[in-house]
């Protein structure tokens, strides 16, 4: 049964994972920022502690269903930089074969059913993969993460519904970090995220998303819950998203000030704080972590290097995967 | 041969593949104990039991996301659309998300999954409870559509549906659930993308999809008592399409007429007459008709009802006109 | 300002328009046994309460939304019986030609914006009616009729959290009979329905829908208050469906047992019950009351046969009306 | 005439639109201080103010349904869809109900409302993002649509839609945005349903619609070079379809090639062609080709993305082909 992460490699393993995502997303906008990215990409960074927090309780059978804000998600649940980067480059050797792209990047191999460029499209995907765990026998967890914009899609409560109903193994990762695109979330929802869980009798609770600890501790116990057949469950994280909504979104003051992201990043971000904790707790020195950091950005760079000089996809593969056989 | 209705030859189909294949599973609105509304599936909650065949709350979007995730994660689900109207409120589901993730995930995930629904007017159920909507569904590649035109035809497509490693679509004639027609006891699949030609005929060929197979076969009656040869083709599947024996057909009769019981604009009529007309161009003698559904949402009134789709009387006028060569004066 | 209903007149009218309601379905019900009218219809009988209840808080320019049970909401917000019958037969003079039927029945001269064959189909419009009325600074209200299965769609959560967001004087009124189609409604709802709309934060109340004065009090409060911009308002009206949830839906003990169908008929029906509580208060005499019940019965009569005589629409006109002027 | 982009044309329009009747207004996600994401309303939300220029929650259904709802009431709502890969979520309220309406009440009620989204491949936005789907709105009966091919259409089609008693979809070119086009100063209304020759010719007709004008133009061009004399077609509205100068075109050239961005199959190439067949067809010399996306999702990677679309030299060929005669070949 899971049980929250609490020994010293695990704790290495959150703050390893962190930093990843971290210096995937750095360098995904550099390649945006020097044109060598298709299309546009929605950073993740701020919020890695809830991707990694909750997917350091799943193992590779769990499921886990990601957004458009996704690659943390990926990561988090245990994708390789290279094919990670291919992907984003529309490259062949991607995840998908360059045919998904940023927004539909997926990867089973570690149970990641992909990103999803719907808001909320991945809400029944998500819920149905938990029903099939139930329906085969499986003790196999299904989270599905959204943010708080995709609460506003009728889906959600149509699959909450059912899930209760069959007590399916699902949980609703709310990743509440203030906006929707360029609005407001106090705009956008009534009322309150979680009694909108509780009113269908789903156990709900709220976190802090920029506290890794905290979130893998819930993450775990709600995991362990489920896979008991005790689901589902609601978690709404109250994170942060540093960059715009999306790369392109550059000037940003008409809808949130320039203080507010000041804030976030100085004083709650979940890598520094928990690199605090680890240097504090003895769990790690300093000089260890440096060295882990300088280990990722190479990692980071020798992907990139590769992922650019790989080959795009021959033109035969343009109608090849419509159907499979 | 035995005769069963065509919703026994549903009900036989997803029987034996839910035997034969136990991450086979229903779900929809009163698919349970009441067999749905129709019957269709009456009796088969006592034979697999509450957890394969799953009635769910109405809410046709959520069923639908969630046999897509089940489909991408080992399961095969077959999903109960009471009404084909309703298939507008899950093109989310169907269009972007299970047609496309084989796609999108590089082949890497699959989405084996069967909606079935219906299709059909004249049945005084008026405009959202009438429409035959494959048109819609044809267009989004990814997904497969069949439409079966007789009980035959249910079960043999069933099959292969079920067994199919993508979502497909199934349109039954809600007028059909009754009728009976020849179904060997053996097992049997009909294979998807394989035209079957009803009938041989010289003079014209006419392409009927799902009950329009039996219109254009009373047609090709009425005209074979006055000397006109018609053949009538049934596509079977519409997506796949077998284009080579439809083509085959019009380059020995030179004429064709479409049929299908969607709206005749921008529907499936549409799409057949042109690879005929692209593909059989030099062998035709007058330009391909299409007769679909008229352009107008279904009347509730009987009186309105029956002018909206195609009959064999129909059909057969416009094939005299096609045979004596009067579209020249009736085109232009 | 509207207020609940106090004096004869108006105890009458609700009388009058419950038993015109009963004796209208009972009618249909015949001309369907006797296969004079085409296709289905849902019948409202049991249900009147409701319906009446809280169209006789509205006035005509207020609006409501119908449901494929929606008989009993035309006759209430005041429609006639000969071109509802027209209607059901399909006769050019009924209420839309023929060309909607049972399930679309709609009459716009008292703001009845239509039955509605898809399960909570009408949950926007009616939103959006209450949209209209606000933005061009009106006071009017509009009642949204639905069922208990209809609360399984998303449509309804996606527009109570708008209706909360911008204060919309809207009343969503949830006809609760125990069933959709052939399953009760614990089987397909979760948790607590009146919850569900309390997360929005929209003030929801239960009421006992066979007691037709509760529900007009009930309904004459919410709308005063929603007129001066307190909506919306949530509504769960506990009642039960006398018939099948069609015509042909004639063996039903598979669902739901025969005393269970016997006890609401003749324990708990609107009109005896009304009916019994008008005597008692010396509002009506039981022969006053026999002479309406007769008087109706008349109608009827007289409509139905009115109906049966009447034309059907000419062939022109199944290509009119697709596009209007 | 000054030039203004496609963009600014939409929004003028809006604007002028808006100034004339009060009961105009708009809806839709980040259409008010954000002007949207393509920034084509900038500007509105401080004129109209937020009563009028309405920020929503991400919920299509619920505001498509609302507007519906308004529009049946008295209001005239522009509904803004930020992508037309979006319209699969809103099928129900715009199928179902708004284009039914009018014709299930027996005439007695109306439904004027606008839905403004778009269309359009090549800008790396993968598959949920890219699509061209107005095949699909076409089937519906009740249902105008229009399809702008430069900041002249996009502002005359606009005003008309706006003014309309019917609900119009309108698909902009996301590529077009800004694309600039003379546009008059004064006011101009595009009537529906009245094709536009872009570029008289002799030998072949090119019918493209929204950005398919602009190839067909291209390919237009590089045929002039070669000595073949392309006609040149924007039907402006497939939704009433102006048939008559379409037909006309193609009885003067003989020949005609019909271009789309949607998938081909089953999609609006098909209806146009299939016209043109039945209607001209002892007037044609070669098959009426069509010219669709490819029927596969939209692939991510631009080395798959651009093989998908119609290009001027792919036009081109099919066109030298036919000119040629070449097609009794190729085709069979
Ligand atoms: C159905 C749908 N509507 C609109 C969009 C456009 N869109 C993309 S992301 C986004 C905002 C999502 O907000 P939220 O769910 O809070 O996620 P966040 O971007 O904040 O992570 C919107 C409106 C979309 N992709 N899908
Ligand atoms: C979207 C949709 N799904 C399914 C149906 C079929 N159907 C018609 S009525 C009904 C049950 C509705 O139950 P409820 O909302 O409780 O209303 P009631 O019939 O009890 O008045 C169903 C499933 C439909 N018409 N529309
Ligand atoms: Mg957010
Ligand atoms: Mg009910």
């Amino acid at each position: 049964m899971a049980k929250a992460k609490t020994n010293t490699e695990d704790y290495l393993q959150m703050y390893r994972q962190m930093v990843r995502i971290r210096t995937f997303e750095d360098t995904a906008n550099q390649l945006y920022l020097s044109a060598k990215m298709p299309g546009l990409t929605h950073m993740y960074s701020g919020e890695e502690a809830v991707a990694v927090g909750i997917c350091e309780a799943l193992r590779d059978s769990d499921h886990i269903t990601s957004t458009h804000r996704g690659h943390g998600h990926c990561v988090a649940k245990g994708a390789e930089f290279k094919q990670m980067f291919c992907e984003l480059l529309g490259k062949a050797e991607g995840y998908c074969r360059g045919k998904g792209g940023s927004m539909h990047i997926a990867d089973q191999s570690h149970g990641n059913l992909g990103a999803n460029a719907i808001v909320g499209g991945s809400m029944g995907i998500a819920t149905g993969s938990a029903l099939r765990a139930k329906l085969q026998g499986r003790d196999d967890v299904t989270v599905c993460f959204f943010g708080d914009g995709a609460t506003a899609q009728g889906l959600m409560y149509e699959v909450m519904n059912m899930a209760a109903l069959w007590k399916l193994p699902v949980i609703y990762a709310c990743e509440n970090n203030g906006y929707s695109e360029y609005t407001k979330t106090e705009e956008i929802a009534a009322g309150s995220i979680t009694a909108r869980a509780e009113a269908f009798g789903i156990e709900a609770h709220q976190v802090d998303g920029q506290d890794v600890l905290a979130v893998n501790a819930l993450a775990a116990k709600l995991v362990a819950r489920a896979r008991k057949g005790e689901g589902p469950f609601f978690i709404e994280l109250m994170t942060y998203r540093y960059h715009g909504h999306h790369v392109g979104d550059i000037n940003r003051e008409y809808y949130r000030s320039k203080a507010e992201e000041k804030d976030w990043r100085e004083n709650r971000d979940p890598i520094i704080r928990f690199r605090a904790h680890l240097v504090a707790e003895g769990i790690a020195s300093e000089e260890d972590l440096d060295a882990l950091n300088a280990q990722i950005a190479a990692d980071a760079a020798e992907a990139v290097a590769y992922a650019e000089a790989a080959a795009y996809p021959p033109a035969e593969e343009v109608d090849m995967h419509v159907f499979a056989a | 041969m035995r005769e069963i209705t065509l919703s026994q030859a549903v009900n036989e189909a997803i029987a034996e593949e839910m035997r034969r294949d136990p991450t086979v599973f229903l779900m929809g609105e009163d698919v349970a104990e009441a067999g749905t509304p129709f019957k269709v599936l009456a009796g088969l909650v006592e034979e697999f039991g509450t957890d394969r065949v799953i009635d769910t709350p109405i809410s046709e979007p959520g069923f639908m996301g969630m046999a897509v995730g089940a489909a991408m994660t080992g399961a095969r689900p077959i999903v109960d659309l009471m009404f084909g109207d309703f298939i507008f409120l899950i093109m989310d589901q169907l269009c972007n998300q299970a047609a496309k993730t084989h796609y999108m995930s590089g082949g890497k995930l699959t989405v084996p999954l069967v909606l079935r629904t219906n299709l059909g007017a004249t049945r005084r159920s008026a405009a959202q409870h009438s429409q035959s909507l494959q048109a819609l569904v044809a267009h989004i590649p990814g997904l497969k559509v069949a439409m079966p035109s007789s009980a035959y035809e249910a079960k043999g497509l069933m099959k292969t549906a079920i067994r199919d490693n993508n979502p497909v679509v199934i349109f039954e004639d809600k007028l059909m659930y009754q009728d009976k027609a020849p179904v060997p006891e053996e097992e049997y699949l009909i294979p998807f993308g394989v035209a079957n030609v009803k009938r041989e005929g010289r003079d014209i060929t006419l392409i009927g999809t799902s009950s329009m197979v039996q219109v254009a076969e009373k047609a090709a009656e009425i005209l074979a008592r006055e000397g006109i040869s018609a053949e009538v083709i049934d596509p079977r599947t519409i997506v796949p399409l077998d284009e080579k024996t439809l083509i085959e057909s019009v380059k020995k009769t030179s004429r064709a007429i479409v049929i299908d019981e969607g709206h005749q604009s921008y529907g499936v009529t549409a799409e057949i007459a042109s690879r005929l007309n692209e593909k059989a161009f030099y062998h035709l003698d007058a330009p391909v008709l299409r007769m679909g559904a008229m352009d107008v949402p279904v009347p509730f009134s009987p009186a309105l009802e029956d002018l909206t789709v195609p009959t064999p009387e129909a059909v057969a006028e416009k094939a005299r006109m096609l045979c004596a060569g009067e579209m020249i004066h009736a085109a232009e």
